[in-house]
């Protein structure tokens, strides 16, 4: 019998997890695609698949008790993967009164206030200070936590990156920066606008390490990740992870994708996270097909059924208008 | 005159402006091999080469920055934000040194620089990426702020912005960009600080700039149907204001509405709204109406937002009242 | 009642929430250290220690948004941005994130929040250190605007400020720190939206927000030598704002000018004026006049820096304006 | 006869006008210092005492027909040293019609368009990117010039940093970024809110490369600049220079600076940018004691004139107020 590839290190649970967030992730977004082409959604739809090793296996070193995620408008894999229901990620995408942010955010704004989702942000940039001042307040009240905060490879190059990376460092918080290099912030190569392009070496400016994780490898991302959730809990750390990546739809829906090659997605397609994880489980032995075809089918069931449930949700009441603002 | 798009329309004046003066350039995010994120500069990178048309990385404050910089020292670049949403992370820069250059170098220095882009809501873009900006701009003294509704004006008043010594923010709009319009072949300039009658009328003043034009034209017609002939006065450039516009319009049917997509607190449509309630005082038959969005962040429920802006229903809404029909 | 500095009451606000929540800390540039740069935070380092007075690098977008996430979990920032010019750094920070996150969260996370700092124009400090920035805060839904002028106000309201769960703008202002009123010893709040009539009077409202509210009441003085009986107005909150004060106090007068040292255009002070105009349209004698700074970047220059301010004459003959004596 | 410290590699000239120009500015600081006491002058003071060296022996690798400087509102060197007579220096400061702004900028806001003086600065970290956009045009017209860009050891850590020096590296822009580390921005020990101590590592986040240079050493400061300016105009490569300095003053004429000691400041007094060169000269045989005393009794009466020049100016008329704010 071939060698291990994974069974010796990681248990069956643990794995059956990570394969079955990675298929509803890209279930219940390719659900939304459909009903974004049927006008139930509306304005921009980033989509994360092909990403979904990035989110999945950085967060399950979390303990999201205690740990908080902050991320982009690319953000429903880390909302369903903290344990936001498909349901109310749907109806929000639907602009439903049952949504997660009653129909008030939709896409781009999934939050999580419960399971330490903190968003769900539309100016690129502007969240890193934000999750950087989670940590904070986890330092200030002496909490064993960490922040995973998200951000894209165009976003690097933000001022905020800079005042936000060197403070982490100053002070000592525990948070961890993946920075999702899906090589391409819009139509624009991440090659053409960084000075450097080994992105996680960003970090030498605030003596902060790097490291380089091949984000469609759902346990690479797990263990970079729980390394650095490691320094940072126990030294006050920050880390810089990159995770290359790749996303196979267009930036939004509207994206006609002119600025990479059918070849270059291909080659992506081929490293797919969800299929490398199924065959080394089923390499060895610790999936069949057929169990891997249920996981599929109940995934997709979650997303049909997070569709229906959004179709019959109720608008927000017109009052809805005014609420919310203040406290 | 060919009918051409709001968007072909600011492309022209920029792709004109580039063949005609070499020191004008454009630059922003996905505007040369992207074609634009709104399409608005398609086919500019391929015709005038990248020294001309410069895709840059997301740093507003960094390349709106670099712009400023090169127009102290002679060149006459374009800064496109992809929205003014994004606006905000540049706008020390803006207020802070290309409003005050000038003045605090006791004039040494123009600034001819043009800041434009989508202003104000589009659809389903909730809070971060659906706000009227003009107020904030149109507050700072050293800016120019010039808000088109028409592909004849988009072009016009463009092209006078480019051509411009001083730093110009120039706003457009997502859904006006499939607006079309007849444009003249030949070469025009609209001066900034000219209103425009958009339509005639004798009882009552329906006083707008950007986008809401559209709204109001409907409404007019509205109020037509109720007897009523209003006049649309479009303001076209709100700093320069063409005051004298307003009050010859008020001057003639003693009521007025003011119509703003912005929120409106400390807003250009309360502060016009007060200008006629000052200098019209001995001429109004009835208090200013505004009619402005909602004192509310963009929700993203199409409903709520729809509700959250003008719309023509509030616009004629507002007319009767300024009109005492019940 | 003792008699303490502006300066002082803020000082004290700041240390007693300190005290009492622990939750409440301060942090910006030089409040630890070096006492504050105009001295407001002295002895609150040595006092609370370094985990709740905070010193930042000067990275006002960056120490901005720590604070907003920090506020978004639970604790509760002050910050301090050393004068409000600065602020413009982190604009998007308060704009697109402290002012949003309820909302577009569905009122999930609440934002106990307070930024504050000196703002207006001090003495001969030229364009960039030297503007009165309400306006473009006040425009802003989300956000409260606070803006004191004794020290009586400037304690309770900042307490207040600091127990509200909402994201609290609070304007001081350079020149008033060294400026005494009697302040108790005892605690007390004071709410927002609570207009103070700082002087009652019967022949024109005086409606003011602010440092340029002790310009105004020395103009009401001088008026009284007139034989002008005028009502002083001051805001204290104008986000929230007190309409029902202002309106109270027109009714009784039948004329108002309104006294506001930002730039005119598109500011708190015309808006008012407008909401006035509409609000009591049939009250008025005469329209309401607005007393504003110039609609120029501030010089250095010292009697062109005065010239370009409201100015105890300029509002006087405001007023006499109104009151048709000329 | 001893061996020669400078004699050998500068001619006396060169050397006689880096002595001079500090000799000027620190006398016409001074004079503005005295002149702030009797509040002639208003507002902030930044002065530049003790930092001579940076400002002059930088410029001195420019040709300011091609060149161009930018920096902060501790700007009176530049404006001296660009060429900017004393008298429409102090006038500024003044606030008079015959000042550089016209009264209008005051001492933060130097500006000398034809000297190619870009200013006097008042907002932390902001002109560096308008620094990089002067660097731009120089490439955009083909021109064979270099923009030198100073701020201070405080300025640093804004994100305007972090944006322009990416866009000048991925640009290829003739710019040569120079800290001006005096240690203290404000009240803070640079040590305390800066990650990384060697502020020139910086560079590393865009690959530029770095150097440290002695602030306090005129001819070292022209050296490395030289040095700069050249991979800047020919091969376009952006450097950032940290010019380790101090200023004697505290940061404007309200600061007690509480926040250092005596022994410092008499330490750094004692490495003093003029003695030290002075003595060099001397000691070569380029200077004699007679000879700096004429040099500083031209440079008082320079100083002693400008105030007088500035005193006898009027005001600007009060329709000023209205003009230059537009075209
Ligand atoms: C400040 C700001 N500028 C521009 C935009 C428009 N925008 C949204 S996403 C995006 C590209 C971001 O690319 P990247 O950071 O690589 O993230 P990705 O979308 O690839 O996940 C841009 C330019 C924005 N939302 N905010
Ligand atoms: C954006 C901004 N924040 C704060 C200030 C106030 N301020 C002026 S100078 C200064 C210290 C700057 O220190 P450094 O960069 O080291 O320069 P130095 O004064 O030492 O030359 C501060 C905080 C400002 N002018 N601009
Ligand atoms: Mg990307
Ligand atoms: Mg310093």
């Amino acid at each position: 019998m071939a060698e291990k590839r994974i069974a010796d290190k990681y248990d069956r649970d643990f794995l059956l997890k990570l394969l079955e967030e990675m298929v509803i992730i890209r279930r219940v977004e390719e659900k939304a695609a459909q009903m974004y082409g049927l006008q139930k959604i509306g304005g921009f739809l980033h989509l994360y698949i092909g990403q979904e090793a990035v989110a999945v296996g950085s967060m399950a070193a979390l303990d999201l008790k205690k740990d908080y995620v902050m991320t982009t408008y690319r953000d429903h894999a880390h909302a369903l993967v903290a344990g936001m229901s498909a349901d109310a990620l749907m109806a929000e995408m639907y602009g439903k009164a049952t949504g997660c942010a009653k129909g008030k955010g939709g896409s781009m704004h999934m939050f999580d206030a419960e399971n330490h989702m903190l968003g769900g942000h539309g100016i690129v940039g502007s969240h890193m200070p934000l999750a950087t001042g989670v940590a904070f307040k986890i330092k200030y009240l002496e909490e064993d936590g960490v922040v995973l905060c998200y951000f894209g490879d165009g976003a690097i190059h933000q001022g905020a990156f800079h005042e936000a990376l060197n403070l982490a460092k100053v002070w000592e918080l525990p948070i961890v920066y993946i920075v999702e290099n899906n090589q391409y912030g819009m139509g624009t190569d991440f090659r053409r606008i960084s000075a450097v392009h080994d992105l996680y070496k960003k970090g030498c400016s605030y003596d902060i390490p790097g490291a380089l994780v091949n984000g469609m490898d759902v346990l690479e991302m797990y263990e970079a990740t729980k390394e650095a959730v490691a320094r940072a809990k126990e030294e006050g750390i920050p880390t810089l992870l990159e995770a290359r990546t790749y996303r196979y739809r267009g930036h939004s829906m509207s994206d006609p994708g002119k600025y990479r090659t059918r070849e270059e997605l291909d080659e992506y397609r081929k490293q797919d996270p969800i299929l490398f994880l199924k065959s080394d489980m089923i390499h060895d032995g610790l999936l069949t097909e057929e169990e891997y075809q249920e996981i599929d089918k109940k995934a997709k069931k979650i997303a049909d059924d997070s569709a229906e449930f959004a179709e019959n949700s109720p608008d927000p009441e017109p009052e809805a208008l005014y609420e919310d603002i203040y406290v | 005159m060919p009918e051409i798009t709001f968007r072909e329309a600011i492309r022209q004046a920029i792709d004109e402006e580039i063949a005609r003066d070499e020191r004008v350039f454009i630059l922003g995010e996905e505007v040369a091999q992207y074609d634009g994120a709104y399409k608005v500069t398609q086919g500019l990178l391929s015709k005038h080469g990248e020294k001309r048309v410069i895709d840059t990385p997301i740093a507003e404050e960094g390349f709106t920055g670099i712009a400023v910089g090169a127009a102290m020292v002679g060149l006459r670049p374009i800064v496109e934000w992809m929205t003014f949403n994004f606006s905000l992370m540049a706008y020390d820069t803006v207020v802070n040194s290309a409003a005050k250059m000038r003045y605090m170098s006791g004039g040494q220095f123009s600034m001819p620089i043009v800041f434009r882009g989508p202003n104000g809501p589009a659809e389903y873009l909730a809070s971060q990426h659906s706000q009227a900006l003009q107020s904030i701009y149109a507050h700072i003294p050293g800016l120019k702020v010039v808000t088109p509704a028409t592909p004849y004006d988009a072009k016009g008043l463009l092209k006078t912005a480019i051509r411009d010594d001083n730093p110009v923010i120039f706003m457009e709009a997502e859904m006006m960009y499939n607006l079309k319009g007849e444009v003249p072949e030949e070469e025009y300039l609209i001066p900034f600080g000219e209103a425009d009658i958009k339509r005639e009328g004798k009882d009552i003043s329906l006083i707008v700039h950007a986008k809401p034009l559209h709204m109001v034209l409907k409404a007019a017609e509205q109020l037509e149907k109720l007897g009523v002939d209003a006049e649309v006065v479009d303001l076209r450039s709100i700093r320069p204001l063409d005051e004298k516009a307003i009050y010859d319009s008020v001057k003639k049917t003693n009521r007025a509405v003011v119509i703003d997509e912005s929120w409106p607190f400390a807003s250009v449509g309360s502060h016009v709204a007060w200008l006629i309630s000052r200098n019209c005082f001995d001429l109004l038959d009835a208090p200013v109406e505004l009619v402005s969005s909602e004192d509310v962040p963009m929700p993203y429920n199409h409903k709520l937002e729809l509700a959250a802006q003008p719309t023509v229903d509030k616009i004629v809404a507002a007319a009767k009242e300024v009109l005492y029909l019940k």
